[in-house]
């Protein structure tokens, strides 16, 4: 069987990992076949978690997060039969799919979206922790900005600096409060399960959000702006897919194989102008095609825009 | 800073103090009779946890609220046959009651939720909105003070209003009624009591139990209130702030309300405020999120005066040796 | 039984209190063993016996603060189970503790009122209760201040309020435990003059004491207790001290003690001017000055909280203090880095302390444990650098136990399960066979029984005539008077004049413990 | 007269604890619909049932040994020192500052300096709270709360902020170098030709620990040391009387208290992860409370105490791979272990003298 081990956080943190969670739910459902799956609960279990499937045969064995990344180069070795998969990073190993996404790229759209809905031309960004990760969630999402609105003011905060802050709904629930009262009326979280937090602020407050990673228009229903969607679940399906024949190496999945994206359905569809869709699909396009290119800021750890 | 921040500043202190007074207030009950609580944090996540469930289940909130006390009344009562009747140590019983909260909240979660420890989230009549006092809307645009009411006074859930109301009504319980000199006296000194013709341990009991009320109601308010649904661990070390406060405010109820309004300011500004820029010093936010700790050590140090616990404090209560 | 009593009413009455066959166990301890007594109304009663003997223990049973595991309760001739003190006080009994039972922090009102508020609010109960408290105390001189806190106020005073307490709840039937083990004998007399009063009411009362001559000042009737039982009743007209100290012992008691004058030679304590103030801020010594010679018992006498705990402290390194200590003419460091008990004892001091249980053993130790506690650091009980040679220890202490009969002479048991004259043999063999220069010695007998007493007293006397000297704290005036060759009378901190035994006598040692009549020394 | 004898106070008492609070875990396996007897068997075959599982349980052991021995010895001079967890997390520092430092060549050189550096963070981590109970009257329990609150929060800046590596995103210090790592227990076997787990992370530590528990047992009956530090925790007063200085022995306990626990380090950082994480002793500083509270504070007794929670930890471990049975079923247990031994005792210790005291009446 197949194994899958999700990130500190939880399977039903409503974003990152629970997308994880949907794509083995559908390779389940489509295939008939099972899987073994365990919640991390801390840090130090990465290793053991690995190990215990490694040596049990689960293969392969699915990991999403880029904090297994050196556990993971440890581990792998001592299992050359095993095939792994890791989301979110990169680990340099014959039996190791990485897969990476160009979160940047989709928070560039959303970013667009979101300076075209701001009433005030302020809007808001809330990280998970202030890792590399997630500015570059950021620096995407404010050349996006940017680019539809110059003028515009964004606010940015970090809920954390440990993994601790995947997962503090009550802190993001505050920071999303203070950047209302900053003037901010569409705040994008990038922050997993502590997104709930902000989701839930913004809703209460009557701004609009943006989710990340899964849909999650549906969470608030005419108050979630769209959502930066990152196919984790394609990973995750693919990755089952590929069983113990899985093809190792390095995945990267842009706006190009839809690996990222900003969601549209009934839930949001009011929010959503036509004009924005349009502007947006059109900046997706230059994109692809290489007209655009926005900066990553894990290439140089920089950004260059504010 | 302009005025609307610092409204926003002090709206998001009353919020995050709440909390912090209801559990203060409860360990203030509690270890004026003799018993030391530090079982606060274990009793409020018990709480959020029941007053989650419940409310997600019934859709009801009050039915929640009822549910998130009698759990924390029942680690009470835990806590009080430990430490009452069988004159166990205070203090390990307080970590057991931290501990057992913090398991079975997430076991009890999965098997009831299969969310990973988390309830569902909370919509609707699930959750305490928000009440706007009389003539809010109306004054919302006076300068300063129609401002301050609309923002700051006005627009809060039930429970922060109770948790407020609960400080004079403790002032009062404590030093004017008969149930009041019977607590403090069997805190200060329980023959006292005892020899005077009143149950120690009834008394005791009583004053543990008002401790799990208050608990359960400050547990509510974090997961039907403050947030919207239960996840794991959420009380996140308030229990021991509430605690840090309580010495902090000498076991007096006014000061209680002061401490924690300060608690929960600290809390305020380091939620708003990531790294403090003091003109070329970056005040890192680690150093924010452990000032509360930092200021209660010093506190305790005696450094802000010496904070003289209640003289039965801790010991149990055996005519026999 | 019926007495007849002074006031003469009532000669055929039902006994105010019958209590019939009384026994109640703290685990393995028998502390009262099917006890009966009869007390009759408007009397006082007196209860004697030795320390443990089950006095406090009997008296708690009666006021429901204990639970007796048999036996029957008659109040005005009505079986009354007392299950809590509640039932005692609303039976008419009322109890002023050995410990009083106030609340420190608490004023005179509130701790009078706690337990007998009328109704859920305080107000009203406080204000009636000032108005009460203001006619008992006219009725029976029983001043004091109503919203003063209790803290403030002097042992005496505070006994009063337990007084006050037991009457405004309207108690017939007053215990009184050890009432003048805190008092100084003025204060003693105002109280005995109180309990007239009461008396002359129509109360009964209860006492408790140690003291002989307050039985046979105040008493009717009297009750000796030994070993957890009840050994006689007699009529306090009809006996005589040394008949009830005979009850109380179980044999013929030697008040005297044998001893050949001292041969004083050089002076080996001098203290002069010696203060010393306690955490509370409070001056316990007042500036002592005194002496020691070799060779020499000093005895100490004083009611119990005058400052002698604190001399005794502060010489034997446990307290600090200023002024100035030498020994054998040398300075003895008070505050620095020398002066803690352990530099005391390296300049030959040993010292027997006032609270064996609390200071002068572990009690969960074993007694070899103890038998070097203070002392552990002596190379001769160290196997290395590191380690402590248990097994030297063990073997001296079995010679130890020998030569002070300690009984049983097991130096593993531990020290809580050897009974009080036991306990203060192992701190003594231990503190006197150092052979110390200076011996400091509080309370010497202290909850010890008779045999025991005249052993204690011998060595002490042994070691005097080796040359060495001794330093004696006792609230026992007989004690002192026994066995000093000089003695210091204490109050309030200070040194109120130095007498020799054979000059003087208790009622003038009395007088100065209270504080009149001495030359400020 | 003692109540009863000492065998049942230091063996029956808290196996009859430790029997009802397991009782009560079984009730709760079966509350959230699972089989116990099915969840014991799993818990066994996986913590003691291979190589493997024996690996994780003595390595888990192994931090339980360290952190059971320094509340125990903080509990001879009755401190309750609650701050284990952070005494720990600074161990961890001093172990990655070592290890960081130099280019070790051999473990056996770092080694020594590791375990000294464990211990004299974790020590400096106990010194601020025990200084402050010593001279100020702080209450140590509150304190050493505190300062695991306050620690996290440091380690969390200095991973963050300061120790690193330049690129990487977890808050976590480099990997160590080669000559840091420890053997494990598959590698000291294999000398002896016996076959051992190479995927389990018990090493050498644990022999360390095992001579911890001789060490403090030497320390605490044997030394002047000990001999002062067990007069002071049965009796103030008597402590100053015998000219016995409490400061030093508040601080003293507390040095080694903290020491012991910062020691858990060399298992967990320097032994297994090979790098500082954050949050890496998940909650062992706790659980050393109720290993010492087991162990009745008698280093032997912290010893089975600590291979008993090891198999809890291990086999807690598996029930929540391979069954919904969330891990936190086991701080459930850890919780009814500390209720019923610590604050519970009285409950089975009262009946149990009155049976004593009737037998013995019965005797007579
Ligand atoms: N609360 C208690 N728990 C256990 N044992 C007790 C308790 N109170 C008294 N005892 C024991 O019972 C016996 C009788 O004690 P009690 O206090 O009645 O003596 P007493 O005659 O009042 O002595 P004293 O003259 O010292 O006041 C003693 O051996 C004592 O140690
Ligand atoms: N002024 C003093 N008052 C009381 N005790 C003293 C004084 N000076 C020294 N002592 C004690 O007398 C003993 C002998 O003192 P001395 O100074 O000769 O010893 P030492 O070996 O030099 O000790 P240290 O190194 O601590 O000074 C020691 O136990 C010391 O603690
Ligand atoms: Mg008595
Ligand atoms: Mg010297």
């Amino acid at each position: 069987d197949p194994a899958l081990i999700y990130d500190l956080g939880g399977k039903f943190d409503k974003s990152f990992n629970e997308a994880a969670h949907v794509g083995a739910e559908k390779w389940k459902a489509d295939t008939g076949n099972s899987y073994n799956e365990i919640e991390l609960q801390s840090e130090a279990q990465r290793e053991q978690a690995l190990r215990r499937f490694a040596e049990a045969g689960n293969n392969p064995i699915v990991m999403t997060g880029f904090a297994f990344g050196s556990v993971l180069g440890e581990v792998a070795p001592d299992y050359p039969d095993t095939k792994f998969a890791i989301i979110d990073m990169v680990v340099d190993a014959p039996n190791v799919r990485s897969v990476v996404f160009n979160e940047h790229e989709g928070s560039y759209l959303v970013g667009m979206m979101a300076a075209m809905a701001s009433e005030s031309g302020t809007v808001g960004f809330i990280g998970g922790m202030d890792i590399p990760l997630i500015r570059k969630f950021a620096c995407g999402y404010v050349q996006g900005v940017k680019a539809a609105n110059p003028d515009a003011t964004i606010i940015q905060n970090m809920t954390g600096t440990t993994p601790a802050a995947w997962n503090d709904p009550v802190k993001g629930g505050e920071l999303t409060k203070a950047q209302i009262s900053q003037g901010a009326d569409v705040v994008y979280a990038a922050a997993g399960g502590t997104g709930v937090g902000v989701l839930q602020a913004a809703a209460d407050e009557g701004i609009l959000s943006i989710g990340v990673d899964s849909n999650q228009n549906h969470l608030h229903p005419g108050k979630v702006l769209t959502s930066m969607t990152k196919r984790v679940d394609i990973a995750v399906y693919d990755a089952f897919a590929g069983g113990m024949d899985l093809e190792t190496g390095f995945n990267v999945l842009g706006l190009a194989e839809d690996g990222v994206g900003y969601a549209m359905d009934d839930n949001n569809a009011p929010l959503v102008s036509d004009e924005m869709v349009a502007a947006v699909e059109a900046a997706k396009a230059k994109i692809v095609a290489g007209e655009i290119a926005v900066h990553d800021y894990m290439s140089d750890n920089a950004c260059p825009v504010k | 800073m302009d005025f609307a921040t610092v409204l926003q500043v002090f709206d998001s202190t009353v919020r995050l103090a709440t909390p912090l007074l209801l559990a203060c207030l409860a360990g203030l009950y509690s270890e004026r009779a003799g018993i030391f609580d530090i079982g606060l944090e274990g009793k409020m996540l018990a709480a959020a946890f029941f007053s989650g469930a419940v409310a997600a289940v019934t859709g009801s909130v009050w039915l929640g609220l009822l549910a998130g006390i009698a759990a924390s009344m029942a680690l009470s009562g835990i806590h009080g046959l430990a430490s009452i009747t069988f004159r166990g140590n205070q203090l390990i019983s307080g970590v057991a009651i931290n501990f057992l909260a913090a398991g079975l909240t997430v076991v009890i979660a999965q098997d009831w939720f299969q969310q990973g420890g988390r309830t569902p989230s909370l919509v609707g009549g699930a959750r305490f909105s928000p009440i706007e006092l009389p003539f809010a809307e109306a004054v919302k645009d006076v300068p300063i003070i129609g401002q301050t009411y609309y923002q700051l006074i006005s627009g809060h859930t039930a429970l922060v209003y109770i948790a407020f109301a609960m400080v004079p009504l403790t002032w009062w319980l404590l030093f004017r009624t008969r149930f009041g000199l019977r607590l403090r006296a069997v805190g200060e000194n329980p023959a006292a009591v005892d020899t005077a013709g009143v149950s120690v341990i009834g008394i005791r009991y009583a004053a543990v139990a008002i401790c799990g009320l208050l608990c359960g109601i400050a547990g509510a308010y974090l997961a039907t209130a403050l947030q919207a649904g239960f996840v794991k661990d959420m009380t996140a070390g308030r229990g021991y702030i509430a605690l840090a406060a309580l010495i902090f405010a000498k076991w007096r109820p006014w000061y209680a309300l002061s401490s924690t309004l300060l608690f929960g300011f600290l809390q305020a500004i380091a939620l708003r405020y990531q790294n403090i820029d003091l003109g070329g010093f970056v005040v890192p936010v680690q150093f924010m999120d452990a000032l509360p700790y930092i200021l209660t050590v010093v506190i305790l140090a005696g450094f802000v005066g010496k904070a003289i616990p209640p003289r039965a404090g801790g010991e149990p209560y055996a005519k026999e040796r | 039984m019926n007495t007849v009593t002074q006031t003469g009413r009532q000669e055929t009455a039902a006994p105010a209190i019958e209590l019939r066959g009384i026994s109640k166990a703290f685990g393995p301890v028998q502390a009262n063993k099917d006890i009966s007594i009869r007390v009759m109304p408007g009397t006082i009663h007196g209860i004697i016996g030795e320390n443990g003997a089950g006095k406090s223990t009997l008296m708690s049973i009666l006021y429901g603060f204990y639970k007796a595991d048999a036996g029957e309760i008659f109040i005005n001739g009505n079986l009354t189970p007392i299950p809590d003190s509640q039932t005692a006080i609303r039976a008419g009994i009322g109890m002023v503790f050995q410990h009083f039972k106030l609340v420190q922090n608490f004023t005179v009102l509130e701790n009078v009122i706690l337990g007998a508020e009328d109704g859920a609010l305080l107000r009203p109960s406080l204000s009636k209760a000032r108005g009460t408290l203001k006619r008992l105390a006219e009725e029976y001189e029983l001043n004091v201040d109503p919203d003063a806190l209790i803290e403030d106020l002097s042992v005496g005073h505070q006994q009063r309020v337990e007084i006050l307490k037991a009457l405004y709840r309207e108690a017939d039937i007053l215990i009184l435990d050890e009432p003048t083990g805190v008092l100084t004998p003025a204060e003693a007399d105002h109280l005995f003059r109180i309990l007239e009063n009461l008396k002359r009411e129509g109360k009964t009362i209860i006492l408790i004491t140690h003291k002989l001559r307050e039985i046979m000042h105040i008493t009717d009737t009297v009750s000796v207790m030994r070993r957890g039982e009840m050994t006689a009743t007699v009529k306090t007209a009809e006996t005589s001290p040394e008949k009830l100290a005979e009850l109380m012992v179980g044999r013929k008691v030697l008040l005297r003690v044998d001893k050949k004058p001292a041969a004083p030679g050089a002076n080996v304590l001098e203290v002069e001017n010696l203060r010393v103030v306690d955490e509370d801020g409070v001056e316990r010594l007042k500036g002592i000055s005194l002496n020691v010679r070799a060779g020499e018992i000093l005895g100490i006498a004083g009611v119990a909280g005058n400052g002698q705990s604190q001399l005794l402290e502060v010489l034997g390194g446990v307290a600090h203090g200023t002024g100035s200590i030498r020994i054998k003419g040398q300075e003895i460091d008070l505050t620095g880095k020398h002066s803690d008990a352990q530099s005391r004892r390296a300049r030959g001091i040993a010292h027997v302390p006032e609270d064996r249980q609390r200071e002068g053993l572990i009690m969960d130790f074993t007694a070899w444990e103890n038998s070097v506690f203070g002392y552990h650091h002596d190379p001769a009980y160290q196997k290395n650098k590191f380690l402590m040679d248990n097994a030297a220890i063990q073997n001296e202490t079995e010679g130890k136990m020998e030569r002070f009969d300690v009984r049983p002479p097991d130096p593993n048991l531990p020290a809580k399960s050897f009974s009080g004259g036991n306990q203060q043999k192992i701190v003594l063999a231990r503190e006197i066979e150092r052979n110390p220069d200076l011996l400091l010695i509080g309370q010497p007998t202290r909850g010890v029984d008779i045999g025991a007493i005249e052993f204690i007293h011998q060595q002490i006397i042994e070691l005097r005539d080796a040359g060495k000297a001794i330093l004696l704290v006792s609230v026992e005036l007989e004690e002192i008077l026994s066995m000093s060759d000089r003695i210091a009378v204490m109050f309030d901190g200070k040194i109120m004049g130095e007498r020799l035994p054979q000059e003087t006598d208790e009622k003038e040692l009395g007088l100065l413990m209270a504080g009149v009549n001495g030359e400020v020394a | 007269m003692e109540r009863m004898p000492k065998w049942a106070d230091v063996v029956l008492i808290p196996l009859i604890s430790l029997l009802i609070a397991f009782i009560l875990s079984g009730l709760v396996i079966i509350a959230i619909g699972e089989d116990p007897v099915a969840a014991v068997q799993m818990m066994v075959k996986g913590a003691v049932g291979s190589t493997y599982g024996w690996g994780y349980t003595l390595y888990y052991a192994t931090n339980f040994m360290f952190t059971g021995l320094a509340v125990a010895v903080a509990f001879h001079a009755s401190m309750f020192n609650i701050g284990g967890e952070g005494q720990a997390t600074l161990g961890g520092l001093g172990v990655a500052v070592v290890c960081l430092a130099l280019p070790w060549p051999h473990w056996a050189i770092a080694l020594p300096v590791a375990v000294l550096g464990s211990a004299l963070f974790g020590a400096l981590w106990a010194a601020i709270p025990a200084y402050l109970q010593a001279k100020r009257g702080s209450h140590i329990v509150i304190t050493t709360i505190m300062f695991n609150f306050i620690g996290a929060s440091l380690l969390n800046y200095l991973l963050v902020n300061v120790m690193r590596p330049v690129g990487s995103m977890d808050p976590a210090t480099a990997k160590f170098s080669e000559g840091t790592h420890l053997p494990t227990l598959h590698d000291i076997l294999a000398v002896f030709g016996i076959p051992f787990s190479k995927a389990a992370p018990a090493n050498i530590s644990f022999i360390i620990a095992v001579l911890a528990c001789f060490g403090v047992w030497l320390l605490i009956w044997r030394t002047r040391l000990g001999y002062e530090l067990r007069a002071y925790g049965k009796s103030e007063p008597g402590a100053v009387y015998a000219g016995i200085s409490p400061v030093k022995i508040i601080m003293v306990s507390m040095l080694i208290s903290g020491g012991l626990a910062g020691m858990m380090a060399v298992n967990n950082v320097m032994g297994e992860a090979e790098r500082l994480v954050m949050n890496s002793v998940e909650g062992a500083g706790f659980i050393g409370i109720a290993v010492a509270l087991m162990g009745r504070s008698h280093p032997f007794g912290v010893f089975l105490a600590a291979i008993l929670f090891g198999f809890l930890y291990q086999g807690g471990a598996e029930l929540a791979l391979w069954t919904s049975i969330p891990r936190e079923l086991i701080v459930v247990i850890q919780a009814l272990v500390i209720l019923f031994t610590g604050a519970l005792d009285n409950m089975v210790r009262v009946p149990l003298e009155k049976l004593f005291l009737t037998l013995r009446k019965e005797d007579v």
